[in-house]
């Protein structure tokens, strides 16, 4: 299911959180068919759009989502039967879980404000400087405790222009269809590629949507993974050069990819 | 109306800030009780008046009755203060729970940069930089004026946060939701 | 108390100028007759409260009593100098360099509204309301108070600027630079 049929209206989300709960929390659609990548770049766009993007926002909601990706993907990826040293799918949704509670903690604290601040706004208070007379005593009273080069800095503050800010790293690298494309592409070529050799150098972003890039095109039957360790190098291989019976495996390293290589 | 009710209500007209009672207990030479009953005495003959008494910001204060909100507003061409977006709104209140906190941990709960929405509330003296964390961050604060916009006689006035979290049972569909992933993977 | 002396009494309250019967009226939507009679039936309810009405040139104005004075000397009759923000020194340093000043132009040199810094540095005397523009805004100027607190023998002792200037090359006037600074930073 993409973006668009969900028929989110982005405007309305304050953050990745509020989203992610909607989307979790609608009846009618399960975890599993909702495209996460769509919504990803569905997001990103529009906050783009509303002028508030910089990369570390981008990689704040990458890292964000990541915990949602890993609870999809174990949706998407057949179980291996062993033993697994990463989180259980139950730990890993009760950590996301508690991410979104804290959240909706300060919502519901936002909400409070919000009417204290509607109610508080129909109070007006008197703004006006003292009488003459305390006045005069008050200036009698004063001793210098000001800089006046705080203000003269202030000056220089106010006269300086910020460059404008280089955004042409952003857009470009985002498009899941483009990772789409330079994967197929790369795949048509040949039949397997190491992901960090291909993509080691793209920055953070461009790596966090080819994989979500990869994700799709497992989805589709179209290609699949081999990591053998983790955070060790991860092998991408089309379905005809692996056995096709056992897509991925952490596990056992010397099946699928390994042993077509070795024939 | 005695003399020191008088005083009282002298300078919290002329005091552009709110008053302590420990302030006015000074200015008056008196103690601290005899303000206190002063304040008592003084609130019920504002009744039905123009002109309230509000406790806000650690102090005493009058402020004009909302009735006259739209003819105020008129005569100082004073236009009505624009409302808080959710996400100006999100941040306040985490800075008003969490206070001092960098900008990172708000990003981190809001899960989104919310470097604007720290600007805004800057400019509208809402929050305050409070010098920087161990890591060099800069922390956040509220001001005195966010307590008096508020109408908060401090910050211990706000609700306990936890009062704010989803029910038992809200809690419960949530995580059920986020387990679906792992029962569909059986299939 | 009816609900016109209640909203007149509120409006008296919050203008820190006297207001003439003719702006009551048209603040309150109401006649002048019934601006007079309200102010009338206002005036005998002060009696013996912390507040006088008093009618001075321009109109009417609500004033502390005098048996408050030498309270409201120890209380307020000392200057307030908290550390600045730097809104509150921008804002500041913009009156001090080019006064007088409308808060129009203030807002487009910082390129964000400055509401809240010029009503604080007003309510700690730094600056003052000092007429309108030809345009009706508020044009603001500092006071003698602020020349103590910087130590200045006057406004041409306000140290030049050119020492954190970014682009000293620049031989436009000041004003000008800055609102053009300003303006490319809003974009």
């Amino acid at each position: 299911m993409r973006a668009a049929e969900l028929d989110l209206d982005l405007d309305v989300f304050a953050g990745p959180f509020d989203l992610l709960m909607t989307v979790v929390l609608r009846e009618e659609i399960a975890l599993a068919e909702v495209e996460l990548g769509e919504i990803v770049l569905a997001y990103l766009e529009h906050v783009e759009e509303q002028g508030d993007l910089d990369l570390e926002a981008a990689t704040e909601f990458l890292v964000l989502i990541a915990s949602l990706l890993e609870l999809k993907s174990r949706l998407l990826l057949p179980a291996p039967e062993e033993e697994r040293l990463e989180l259980a799918p139950q730990e890993a949704a009760e950590e996301l879980l508690a991410r979104m509670l804290e959240y909706r903690r300060y919502r519901g604290a936002a909400e409070h404000l919000h009417r204290l601040f509607v109610d508080g706004r129909r109070y007006l208070y008197r703004s006006a400087p003292l009488p003459p007379e305390l006045r005069r005593v008050a200036l009698d009273a004063a001793k210098p405790s000001y800089q006046p080069d705080r203000l003269a800095s202030a000056i220089g503050d106010l006269l300086r222009v910020p460059p404008a800010p280089d955004t042409t790293h952003i857009r470009p690298t985002v498009s899941l269809e483009r990772r789409l494309t330079v994967l197929r592409e790369l795949l048509s070529r040949r039949a397997r590629l190491d992901f960090d050799e291909a993509f080691g150098t793209e920055d953070r972003l461009t790596q966090a949507v080819t994989l979500f890039a990869l994700l799709e095109m497992h989805k589709r039957g179209e290609a699949t993974w081999n990591q053998k360790q983790t955070f060790g190098p991860i092998e991408i291989t089309t379905p005809t050069t692996s056995s096709a019976s056992r897509p991925v495996s952490s596990g056992s390293g010397a099946s699928g990819g390994d042993s077509a290589d070795s024939r | 109306m005695t003399a020191l009710q008088r005083i009282v209500e002298a300078l919290l007209f002329l005091s552009p800030e709110p008053v302590s009672t420990a302030e006015l207990a000074e200015a008056c030479e008196s103690t601290e009780a005899e303000i206190d009953r002063a304040i008592d005495a003084l609130e019920p003959t504002l009744d039905g008046r123009g002109v309230v008494l509000r406790q806000v910001a650690g102090g005493w204060t009058l402020a004009a009755h909302p009735d006259a909100e739209a003819a105020a507003r008129r005569l100082l061409a004073k236009p009505r203060t624009p409302p808080l977006t959710q996400a100006q709104a999100e941040t306040l209140a985490i800075v008003a729970y969490l206070q001092p906190v960098s900008r990172p941990e708000i990003a981190r709960i809001r899960g989104v940069s919310s470097e604007s929405a720290v600007q805004t509330l800057t400019e509208r003296g809402l929050i305050e930089e409070s010098g920087r964390s161990r890591f060099g961050a800069v922390i956040h604060r509220t001001t005195p004026l966010f307590e008096r916009l508020f109408g908060l006689a401090g910050l211990d006035a706000l609700p306990d946060p936890a009062r704010f979290d989803p029910s038992p049972e809200d809690e419960r569909e949530l995580r059920e939701r986020l387990l679906k992933a792992g029962e569909q993977r059986a299939e």
